[in-house]
Formats: C-alpha cells, structure tokens, sequence
C-alpha cells in the first residue's frame, strides 16, 4: 500500500558537484518500504515542474522513522529538489512498485549498479540477510564514486570502476563481472544503471545460468500503473507485451526483459 | 470535505445521472483501480475509463510522455486490454462503487465503433463516450474527429447501435470547433466533451530528435486551460445538448471556470497524475464556491458566465 | 556574453539579411525604445515592431491581460500610433542601432494592408510582416488568415505593392496550418512566420465575467511552445520557404528547439515581460548550445531534427 | 531610469492576515525612487505566477539603502512573495512610472487614501517638505489599519475611517473629505486607491477647484510601455485616448482622467 505523504526533509547533504541526499522522516515509508521501490515526489507546489519525479529509496531507518534518496541534478525538477533545506515538507506518493526477489539466507548474491543506479542497490545490500555479498560498482569518475564507505560495510567483496579510471579500474563495470564470472558463480545477480549496462549484465548472467533482476527506467506520468506511459517490452508465450515499469516493474527478471 | 447538506450538485446529462459533476478523465485514471487506495471512488460523479478498442492494443513506444511548461504531451497511443476484457475484468470492480461508468471508444473504422457500441449497449455502464479525436494513433480516430462530415458520420452510424447516452469527445486540432460540435448534435449526440489533447511537439535538443518515440504527443494540463475555457463556452453559445467541459482543470476553481462557460459537469485528467487526490480536490473546491457566494444548486452556476459589453 | 568569434550565427531569411537569429515579436517589445534601457537594441537580429495599421487606433478596453498558467491572454487590439507617426518618429529612432526592421502591418481590408505595403515599401525598414492573425480585433484580418483563400488572396495581393521581403505571419487557430503556410507560399510569401497568438479566455469566477474586457484573447508564453514547435515542424516539412519561429521562447534551449524543427529565426514574445534581458539571453543560449555541441554554424542546427522511427 | 535588480530582502513582517512588509536592500531604488513609483517583481524564478507583479514603494531609507513595500495577498504571486524569508534574493524592476507632482514648501496638502492604496501616500508624506499635511485614510477594518503610527508622524493631521466602524469613523473615507472640504481648503490633493474612490476625490478637487493627483492601477504586463495593456482613459483636445499607466503613470491629473 502506498500512501500520499507531506513529510519532512530533514538533511540534505551535497555528495558531489550534481549528487544530492535527502534525508526524509517518515514513519510509514520507513516501515513499509522495501529494496527495489522508490517515492515519486512533488518537487514544488505549483506548475513549475509539474509532474511528480520518480526517486529510488537508498535506506531506510527503520527505528527513527527514516528514509533516504540520493539523486543526480539533471533538469528543472531535480535542481528545485536540490535546494530544499531541512524542515521543509516534501509532497510524496510511496512506496511504489515491486521490490527484489528476497534470496536465501545462505545464496551468494552480486549487484551490479552503474551511475546513479548504485544508489537503491545500497538498500537492498543493507536489507539482505545471505551469505555472502559482492557488489560491482560502475561510475562516470572520482567524483561521483560516493557513499562507498557503506557499499563496503555492506559487502563482503567490492568491485569498482570508473569510466576514465579516476578511481577503480579504468572501463565498465561490465567488464569486470563477466571476468569474474568465469571464476566463480551467484546464486542472483541485482542489477540497476543505464539500460545498455543492464543488457549486457542480463547477457552475462543469462551465459552464466544465473537468475538475474533488473530495475528499469522510463519517463512516467502517474507512478502508480494508471496512465500508461512507463513501458517497457516484456516477452510473453505469443511474443512480447508493453509492461509498466512502475506498477508491474520496477524490478523484472532480466528473462523476462526484451531489451532491444 | 466541506460540509453541504442543503446543496444539490447532482447533474443529469441528457439521461446520464451523476450524484455530482466531477468525471474523471478518459486516460488518466485507468480502471478506477490505481486509484482506489487515495481516495473514495464512490465519491467521484463518475469514471471515463481508458480509451477501448475492440482488440487488445499494445500503444506506442515509449518514451510516451514528455513535460512541457504547465502542462504534458502523450502518446499512449491507446493501450488497452481490449473492449471484451474491461466487460469481464473491469466493469465488475467498479461497479462495487456507487459511480457512474462512462466506457471511452475508440477505433480504425466505423464498424469497430458500431460493434463496440453494440456489444457496450448490453452491458453494465452508464454511457458511451465516443473518443473520435485522439491524436496518437495514426489510422482511424483522428480523420473521424477534425471534420464536421466526418463526425456526422461516425456519430450518426454508432447511434443506431447505442441506446445509452452517447457523448461525442471532440478534439480542439480543428479550425472551428463549432461546426464539428454542431454536426456532433445534429448526428444525434446526446452530448459532447471536450476538449481532447492539442497535438504538440518537445524536442530533446542534446539529442537532436523528439522526445516521444512517437515524434508528436498530445499536449494536456493547465497549459492548455484558456483554449479549454474558450472552446466550452463557443460550444455551449452553439448547441442545445448538454457539455461536459475538460482541459487543465486542477481544482475547483478551474471547475468552476468551465461551469460558469456553460459545462454541466467537468473531467479532471493529468491533475491526478500530479495529485491524486486531485478529482475529490476538485468536487471539494466547487462545493466551497458554493457556499462562499450561496448557491443552492449546481446549476446556479451552470452558463451563468455574463460577458463583458 | 558567450565568446563566439569564429561562430557564424548570420542567417539570411530570403534577402531580410539578420546578424543573428534573434528577433523582438511584434507587439511585445513596442518600437524597441522601451527596452533600450536594459539591453543593448545592437545586439539584435531585428525587431518586429508593435502591429501598424494605416490610421492611429486607440484599441480595446481594459483589462487587456489576464494570466494563465505559465501564458497570458492579451487582447491589445492593435493599439498604435499608425504607419505615418511610425515613418516620422520610430524608423529613425531604431535606425540608431544595428538591427534589422521588420514592419508589421494589420488592417480591415486588403485595400488597407497594400496601401500600408506600398508606403512602407519606400521607406527605411528591412523587411515587411502580415500580420493577417491578430485575434484581437473584430473585422478584418481574422477572418483573412484562418483560411487559405483568404491567405492566398491578401498574400498575392499586398505583394504587388511590396519589393522588400514579405512575411506572412500565420495564426496557430486553424486546422491544419500546413495548408495556410502553402496558400501564403504560392501567392508569392518570401518567408512565414509563426505562430501567433491561440484564441482562449479566462474567467474571473468571482465576478462572474471574463476577465479581459474585451472576453476572449490570445495565450502565449511558454504554455504554447509544444503547439509551436509542432507547427513550425509541419510548415517546415511542407514549404520551401525560409520560416521563422515563436511561441513561448524563453530561453537558448527553446529556440533551439525550433531551429532544429527548421525555423532559420525565432522570435520571441512575452519572455520579455518576464525578463526584459530575454532576447540577449535567447542569443546567448543559442550560441552557449552551439560552443557545447561544436557547431561552427547555424545552418548547422536549423533544421537538424532527426524523428524517432 | 529604472534598473533590473537582484536585490537582497531584509526583512519580512505580517501586518495583518493578508498584509506583509518586505524591506529590500537596494542602494539604486533606495537612491532613485520618487513617490508613486512603483516596483515589478518576479515572485519566483520559472514559469508559476509567470508576469512580474507591481507593488507600489511605500518608503525608503536612503542612508541605508533600504526601501519598502506593503502588500497583500491576493493570488499566487502574493502568496509566493509572502512566503520569502529574509536573505532571499528578489528581482525586481524599477524604479518605474512617473512620480506625484511636488508642491511648493508653503504648500498645504492632503492624501486620501483607500485599502492598501493608503500605503504608497506614506512615502509621499515622507518625502513631501510643505506647510501642513492632512492624512485621509479609509481602510476595511481595523484589522487592516496597520502603521497608523507612521502616518501621524509624518503629517499634521489625520482622519481615519473604516467600513465596519471598527477604528475611527464608519463609512467611506471620502465622505470625511467631503465634510472637510466644505470647511478648509487645501492646494493639492494626491490620492491613491480604488476607482470609485478616487472618482468621488476627483469630483470633490473638482467642485472645490483644488488640484488633484490620483495614481492608477491596471493589469500589466511589462511595466515599462512596451506591451501596451495597462490603459486608462485621458482627455485630449478632440476627445480621449488610452494612456498607458505603467509609463504615462502611474500618476495623472484627475482632470486629465475620465473615470467611467
Ligand atoms: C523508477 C525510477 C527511479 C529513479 N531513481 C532515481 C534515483 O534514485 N536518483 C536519481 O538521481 N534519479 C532517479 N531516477 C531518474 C529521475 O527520475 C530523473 O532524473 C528525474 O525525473 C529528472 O527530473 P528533472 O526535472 O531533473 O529533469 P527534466 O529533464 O527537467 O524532467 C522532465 C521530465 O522528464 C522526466 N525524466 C527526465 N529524465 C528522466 C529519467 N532518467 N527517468 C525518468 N524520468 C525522467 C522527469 O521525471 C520529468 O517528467 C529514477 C527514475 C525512475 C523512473
Ligand atoms: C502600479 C501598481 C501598484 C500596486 N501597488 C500595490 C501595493 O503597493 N500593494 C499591493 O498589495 N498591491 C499593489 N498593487 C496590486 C498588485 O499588483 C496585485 O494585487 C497583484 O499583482 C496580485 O497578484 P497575485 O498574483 O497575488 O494575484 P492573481 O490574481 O493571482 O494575479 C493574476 C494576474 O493578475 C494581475 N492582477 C491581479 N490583481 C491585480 C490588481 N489589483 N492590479 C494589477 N494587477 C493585478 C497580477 O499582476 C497577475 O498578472 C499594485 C498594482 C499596480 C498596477
Ligand atoms: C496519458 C493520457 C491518456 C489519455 N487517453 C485518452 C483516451 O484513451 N481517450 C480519450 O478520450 N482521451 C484520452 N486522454 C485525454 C484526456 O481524457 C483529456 O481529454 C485531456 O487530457 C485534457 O484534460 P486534462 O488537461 O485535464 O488532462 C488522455 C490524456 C492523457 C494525459
Ligand atoms: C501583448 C501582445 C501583443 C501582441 N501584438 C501583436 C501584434 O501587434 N502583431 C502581431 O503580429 N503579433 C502580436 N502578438 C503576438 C506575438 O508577436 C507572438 O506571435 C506571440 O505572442 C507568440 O510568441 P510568445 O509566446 O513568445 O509571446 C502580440 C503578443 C502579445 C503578448
Ligand atoms: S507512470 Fe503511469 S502507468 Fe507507470
Ligand atoms: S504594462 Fe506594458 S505598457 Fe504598461
């Protein structure tokens, strides 16, 4: 169930030049929130960004009745976003959609997030009660290589690259999974980032017979599966479907994905 | 909620009775399900479904929203599990809510409207809105729409199969849209909404290519609430039938906008994306109208607009 | 100021020859006096200059503006000194400067707009504008430009009388505008501009009455530009004539929008009421996406749009 | 000349329910503006409440380089300006419109002023170096009475009415005038607020052939002549012509306005 909130900012941190976190009470999301679903945000009273903006959650605190989202400034609604100051009410609709597949408790996982996609894979790290993590981390440069302080804690291996090698090995993080692939196994792979990452993650982990999830992206109008808007191409017995990202997503089975 | 026991806001369009005048829009609100967790559907005057086609349609590729200032385009491109699945899945969910069921249609030819219409006139809904504007498919509905002719036409055919009140939803990409309003009449509607989206264009200008995958999408939202409020009061200074009035409405002092231009009842679309509460808002707001300047009836208000000498 | 020396943002609008693509809309930015406190008059392309017709008019009553959300509603009625009162104090006061003349010209009859042609014709300005769209005004160039008999018929007309470059404004309230833009091509239009004003109205639900005084007017602002954009497309895929573009240009990433769909210059409107920089900041806009992008060009974004398959 | 401003606010007070006090640091306005000068602000940067709003300066500080406006609100944009907190940055255009005349030193001079019209007449008082100052002041309620204490500084006498009889006299201000007027005179009369007021000044200056100054308002657009919307109707040799407010104003002649 999710719910329509005015709840209140209380942090907001500068992580790099364009990165932002928003640390938000609220009791109802903070309980009922799982790894994989995300808050779709008012960023102002009024016209000016009119639609809502789909944010992933990062972490929640459950005891003080906490929640954070960490986002990138990319345009009119993120760049108001990132002004706020504590103690302002932010206009939510959350949780919203379909969360991970929860492992066993002795599977070896991996994810596997590339750029701002990293972020709602910490959540779902932090969540997770199995045997053994490994994360694979995929960002632009230095700069935007943050928060990895807590991927560590919450991993039992850390993989990270850079696109220009400013940190971590120098390439895609793609490349480095399929090269740990051919040594050792998972039992599931959790995927988030650019759609052209997570084909090639759904690939891998296809070669490699590994179940594997992806959480999509698309341009959304509702968040809540009633206009239509957010598709993406799922197969079904006859051939393919458009199916919505935000009601029946955002997490998929990369199997059941047709990226094309 | 405001409080109004001595007020009466209930409507009635050419048959079509609404315990109030708020609808929400075609497109907007899917089946009511989405919905049903934010606010009390048995409070809405009615729901306009997702635009039908007789078959299943996938729609259009995404990306199929774009914002644009103070308002959005679309290009669904009328997805929709088909005109068989909402009389089987559909209709029995909303019926469990005192609401009136409006079942939007749409179609490549005037035998699909006939025959959706025909097999619509059996069922379990309240009226029939005939979408003959929507301006992202690319056959069909749109050649119907921006002519008086065609109009007549479509509208005349789907009569015969349609004993329910049938609305006519007119699209605002024509020149004069009293005159495809006055063919909508003359055809036998029995009333008619407007206004549909205006086709509209966003470009990604670092990618150089539109933002729609479909290259041109349906402008929709306040933005468009003054073309709205103009088109509404040329139609109703034109025909007899009831109108029911849409375009940017917000909250209830947009609804009232539409009344007061001669609407007898309003549809609220992409505001619910922004808010969903947006329709119970809406209905909210026009009661305060009321009771600020002590109207007792909804149709104080209908066409009370007075121009200006 | 972006630093752009070996940047090549002349354009050349069949013979109307402008320094860069940056013109003052007509009606929105009076003869460039106003403004020439707060921005350098040098810097600009041109500037259209507030609708002339053969005699002084007084206009329409007040309220003439009314805000919608993100446009406003205007109903000046062409308020102006006449074309003789501007050959006699306004050509030589924007002559000064550095910038192209565009004379826009309205009247009740196609005697009107040629006598206008013809006296203008010998005057000192760059470049004559039809204003054949004006929805302000109760006869005359209304009725001319929503179809394209009339549009061919005024077009044809007025040239006769016009040597210098002839633009035929369009007006965004038709059906389909491909088929005014072609009408003003094949009567001898050497470039079209677009898009005027969208009829609408607004309400002031508390007195019950329209609030512009005149009831109806024009939106612009950034609410129209998906409209515009998309029009601009359309004319562009259809005539070969060069088009200028407008209709809620606020900004250098919104006209670069409407190069992209093909306009070879923009112009920009109510931006300036907002901002009374907005012209210089278009200008600036422009020239910061072509540094980004490396084009050394205009011509290398005019037209650029590549659609979605 | 006017200016385009970032100016810096210092201090935001609630008068009454609806009625605010910016105070605004700028050394141009404070240095250049004249009474019955005007400001047009943005109320927020984008496309929400879209046109500049005018309010009137109610006063300035020249060593300080501060100056004035009180508003109310009545819509979005009012609204918005309201909701600004101190160190916000506001763009404001201005100095504009033409000033009230100034009268001689030996002058004897009255302000009628209505509802928050009342509140431009104060930087006139402020300003005005003459014999004798009478203050005319009408508001709704006592409620919207605010700085009543201001104008009996800066004038030798005052008069105030109210609808509801709930401060000073009940009824209309201009029938205390009227009454005035029937036993002293006074060489110029300026006058700010709603229409019929101002009309029933008018007719007063008239009957007793005192000049008079009324300053208009109309809605805007661009606040400098350009967009021509702000038209009030003045006398010419062979009739009448629409005079712009923003420019040819806001201050006229009441013999030059024709009030219909
Ligand atoms: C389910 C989901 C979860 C997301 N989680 C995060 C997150 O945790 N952190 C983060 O930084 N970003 C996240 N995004 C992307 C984020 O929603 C966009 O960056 C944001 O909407 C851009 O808004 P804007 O106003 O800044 O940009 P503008 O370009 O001004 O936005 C214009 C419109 O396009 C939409 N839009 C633009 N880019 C995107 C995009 N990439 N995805 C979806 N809609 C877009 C906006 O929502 C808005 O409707 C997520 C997107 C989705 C769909
Ligand atoms: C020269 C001048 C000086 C003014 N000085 C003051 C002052 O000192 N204090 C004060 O409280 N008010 C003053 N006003 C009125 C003030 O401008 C309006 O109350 C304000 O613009 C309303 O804006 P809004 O967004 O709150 O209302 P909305 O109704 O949301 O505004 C919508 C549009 O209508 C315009 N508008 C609405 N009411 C008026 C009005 N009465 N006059 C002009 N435009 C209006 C707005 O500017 C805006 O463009 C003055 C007006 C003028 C013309
Ligand atoms: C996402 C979306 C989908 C729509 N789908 C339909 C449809 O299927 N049938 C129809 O008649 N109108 C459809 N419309 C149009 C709306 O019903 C309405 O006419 C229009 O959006 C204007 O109202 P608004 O500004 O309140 O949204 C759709 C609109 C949107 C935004
Ligand atoms: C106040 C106002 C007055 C206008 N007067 C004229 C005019 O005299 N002649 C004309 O061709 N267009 C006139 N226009 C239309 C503009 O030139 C332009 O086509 C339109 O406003 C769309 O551009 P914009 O959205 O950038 O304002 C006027 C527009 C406004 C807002
Ligand atoms: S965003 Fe509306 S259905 Fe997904
Ligand atoms: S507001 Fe534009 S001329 Fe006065």
């Amino acid at each position: 169930m999710s719910k329509l909130l005015k709840e209140k900012i209380i942090k907001i941190e500068k992580l790099a030049p364009l990165l932002f976190r928003l640390t938000i009470q609220s009791e109802y999301i903070a309980k009922n929130a799982k790894p994989g679903q995300f808050v779709n945000i008012k960023c102002c009273d009024g016209i000016d960004a009119l639609l809502r903006r789909p944010i992933s959650i990062c972490s929640v605190n459950r005891e003080q009745g906490l929640f954070d989202i960490v986002f990138e400034v990319r345009g009119r609604g993120t760049e108001i976003l990132s002004l706020k100051k504590p103690g302002d009410i932010l206009d939510i609709l959350g949780p919203l959609g379909k969360s991970f597949y929860a492992p066993k408790d002795n599977s070896k996982i991996a994810i596997v997030g590339g750029g701002i996609g990293v972020f709602p894979l910490l959540f779902l790290l932090k969540e997770l009660r199995c045997a053994h993590k490994t994360a694979f981390l995929g960002f632009r440069s230095a700069e935007n290589a943050v928060l990895l302080d807590e991927f560590k804690k919450e991993s039992d291996s850390m993989y990270v690259t850079t696109d220009d090698g400013s940190l971590g090995s120098k390439g895609f993080v793609t490349d480095i999974l399929e090269q740990k692939l051919s040594e050792e196994s998972y039992d599931i792979i959790y995927s988030c980032g650019p759609v052209v990452m997570m084909k090639r993650v759904a690939e891998a982990a296809q070669k490699h017979e590994i179940k594997c999830q992806v959480s999509l992206e698309e341009r959304m109008g509702c968040g809540i599966g009633a206009c239509l808007v957010c598709v993406c191409k799922t197969r079904k017995d006859d051939g393919w479907e458009y199916s919505h990202i935000c009601s029946d997503g955002t997490v998929f089975w990369s199997s059941e994905v047709i990226f094309d | 909620m405001v409080i109004s026991e001595d007020m009466n806001i209930a409507v009635d369009i050419a048959g079509l009775k609404l315990k109030n005048p708020v609808i929400a829009a075609s497109g907007t609100f899917g089946f009511g399900r989405e919905y049903s967790q934010y606010i009390d559907l048995n409070q809405l005057g009615g729901i306009s479904v997702k635009g039908l086609t007789l078959e299943p349609r996938q729609g259009n590729k995404p990306p199929r929203i774009a914002e644009t200032p103070a308002g959005i385009l679309n290009s669904v491109g009328l997805q929709n599990p088909g005109v068989h699945s909402f009389i089987e899945n559909e209709i029995p969910y909303i019926r469990q809510f005192d609401t009136a069921i409006i079942a939007n249609i749409a179609g490549n030819t005037v035998e699909d409207y006939c025959k959706m219409a025909e097999i619509l006139d059996d069922e379990d809904i309240d009226a029939i809105e005939l979408n003959v504007s929507c301006p992202n498919v690319k056959a069909g509905c749109v050649a119907f729409g921006n002519n008086p002719s065609g109009i007549y036409e479509i509208t005349s055919q789907v009569r015969k199969f349609c004993s329910k009140p049938l609305i006519v939803k007119l699209t605002p990409n024509v020149g004069d849209i009293r005159e495809t309003a006055k063919a909508a009449e003359e055809a036998g509607a029995d009333a008619l909404s407007l206004i549909n989206t205006i086709l509209g264009m966003a470009i990604d200008i670092h990618k150089r290519r539109p933002i729609l995958a479909n290259n041109m999408g349906g402008l929709s939202g306040p933005a468009v609430k003054p073309v709205a409020v103009r088109m509404v009061y040329e139609v109703c200074q034109t025909v007899k039938i009831p109108v029911i009035g849409m375009g940017g409405i917000s909250n209830g002092d947009d609804a009232v906008e539409f009344l007061l231009a001669g609407a007898s009842a309003v549809m609220v679309g992409t505001a619910n994306f922004v808010n969903p509460r947006a329709c119970i808002d809406v209905l909210d707001g026009i009661k305060s109208y009321m009771l600020k300047h002590k109207y007792k009836s909804i149709y104080d208000i209908i066409g009370a607009l007075e121009l200006n000498q």
